[in-house]
């Protein structure tokens, strides 16, 4: 029990740092190490037995943590490595790359800390919570979109389209004198026809569509009525009655 | 310190949502005297009645609000028009979308995406210049065909209309789990 | 005359739904020459400036806007009863900050600096819409590019990005103290 809350503790802990970077510089303050100059090998073994206090490893959070510490000790082993030529470059290369890192990610924890202070002053400030209401036609709401917006907008549109479970039926040609004349018989057969009912019928996203196109071509043609109650419920359709009265007049 | 309270008093008519009581006033600033509130409220008054600013100190529906100076009302129409139209609606941000990623299309393809009839979306679209007509479907009834124009790149600061994202990245993007609360 | 002006850009800041900036204003009052709209908006900004009032006039995001003095947070707190607003998480913050200082970044190039993925937290901040996309690295694989909003300045209370803290600031703090972790 007690080495569970113990374990427990840990675990904690290391949920606290960012990333491996953020885990580094803690080890480094710590110690009251030089940034510039860090001794590998010290900071190593800090790194492992950092990791070692972990029973499990959250392979999904912590595998850049692990990266890491396999990076610090390749590090170290070419450092301990007897050398027979002068330092090899490479290593040092490598080492330098680590190092602008650290820097770099700590001057940008002290530039979070400052906009964190800006964040406090302003979020004490309150802005009128109300936007004025202009008498238009459209009542619509009106909005600020981005390109994010945008992509995300077509990209639900398509989810939608997807869930609607349409079948994709690959080569097959779908005439539209053939489905407008399909559409004809069955307003000959049924008063109404309920319009999205019917496109849910359609075996493919394309026979859905050209369904649609027949439709609009038939109410041009002035030979149906299509109506929407409302945006977004389906659309009724019904024959012209008295298209046909007249003709047979 | 009387002057303190005004000031807070200000704010708090100031965010607030409807006409604000003068109960409510004391109730939040249950800390300070009555009398001073109430002197307070009448020094502000006074501030807003003797200058002809722009902001008014309302009295109405027994509580006290902003409201802007009645004589101000054209430029205040003018400023929301000119806001209102640098915006858009949610249909043209739908319709805006298909015609971006399937152009070109024709009004009742996005009709067939979109579940309703677009057709006064595509006007609005066409009127801010977001999209343009470039001829006709060779199908029956030979229709418009639209595509985005420059002006839409600009205002999404695109290059190209390569630089859409990607059904692929959008979906990463938006399936990516919200690893907190901010 | 000029007074007039005044009360009437005091009056267009209080209804604007999102910072005004002097262009807007120039554009809705057109008929004023531009001098007298800049020399208004001086004294409007002395004004506010000079007593303590319960409203601030804050210049952010390129524009004007009210809001109320900071602090008389706890009071307005009292009357919407609402909680303290919430912070952006650590993660947030320093994507954000990354963001800010290197933009146009790639979200590879942000989790480079970072030492860690950043996919979930980019996603946040572009629902919060305080960064924004706009376009591809012309580099292999074209990745989105991304950059900050107008809403983060707003956020942050900053007028542009020439308000972040600069070099030598950082500089500076880095060699006072050794900030606290975390």
């Amino acid at each position: 029990m007690e080495s569970g809350e113990l374990q427990e503790s840990y675990q904690v802990r290391l949920e606290i740092f960012e990333g491996p970077l953020d885990l580094l510089l803690f080890l480094i303050k710590k110690r009251k190490l030089n940034i510039h100059d860090i001794p590998i090998a010290v900071i190593t073994k800090d790194y492992l037995d950092y990791l070692a206090k972990k029973q499990n490893i959250n392979l999904n959070r912590e595998a850049e943590f692990l990266l890491m510490a396999a990076f610090l000790i390749y590090l170290k082993s070419q450092m301990l490595l007897p050398r027979e030529q002068p330092q090899d470059d490479e290593v040092s290369d490598q080492r330098q790359v680590l190092v602008d890192k650290l820097l770099e990610y700590q001057k940008m924890k002290i530039t979070c800390s400052l906009l964190r202070q800006k964040e406090e002053e302003q979020q004490r400030r309150w802005f009128r919570p109300f936007i004025p209401v202009v008498p238009t036609s459209e009542e619509e709401e009106i909005l600020e979109v981005n390109l994010f917006d945008l992509a995300e907008c077509f990209y639900f549109l398509m989810k939608q389209k997807e869930n609607e479970d349409f079948k994709v039926l690959k080569g097959r040609e779908v005439s539209l004198e053939k489905k407008m004349q399909e559409i004809l018989d069955l307003l000959e057969r049924q008063p109404v026809l309920d319009f999205l009912e019917y496109l849910k019928q359609q075996p493919s996203l394309e026979e859905a569509l050209v369904a649609f196109f027949c439709l609009l071509e038939l109410v041009r043609a002035r030979l149906v009525i299509a109506f929407q109650e409302s945006l977004f419920q389906t659309i009724k359709v019904w024959l012209r009655r008295e298209k046909l009265i007249e003709e047979t007049k | 310190m009387s002057e303190d309270i005004r000031n807070i008093i200000e704010a708090l008519i100031f965010v607030s949502p409807e006409p604000l009581s003068p109960e409510k006033i004391k109730e939040v600033l249950a800390d300070f005297p009555e009398e001073e509130i109430d002197r307070a409220l009448k020094e502000l008054q006074e501030n807003y009645g003797a200058n002809n600013r722009g902001i008014c100190l309302l009295q109405s529906a027994g509580g006290y609000l902003f409201t802007t100076r009645p004589e101000f009302d054209p430029w205040i129409r003018r400023l929301l028009q000119i806001e209102r139209k640098s915006r858009l609606s949610q249909a043209a941000l739908e319709t805006l979308a298909i015609i971006a990623y399937h152009q070109p299309i024709t009004a009742s393809e996005i009709a067939a995406i979109r579940g309703v009839d677009s057709t006064g979306t595509i006007k609005t679209l066409l009127e801010k210049k977001l999209i343009k007509i470039v001829g006709r479907r060779s199908t029956p009834g030979r229709p418009l065909v639209y595509r985005t124009t420059e002006k839409f790149l600009l205002y999404f600061g695109l290059n190209s209309l390569e630089d859409l994202p990607s059904e692929e990245e959008i979906a990463r993007l938006l399936e990516e789990k919200d690893i907190e609360q901010i």
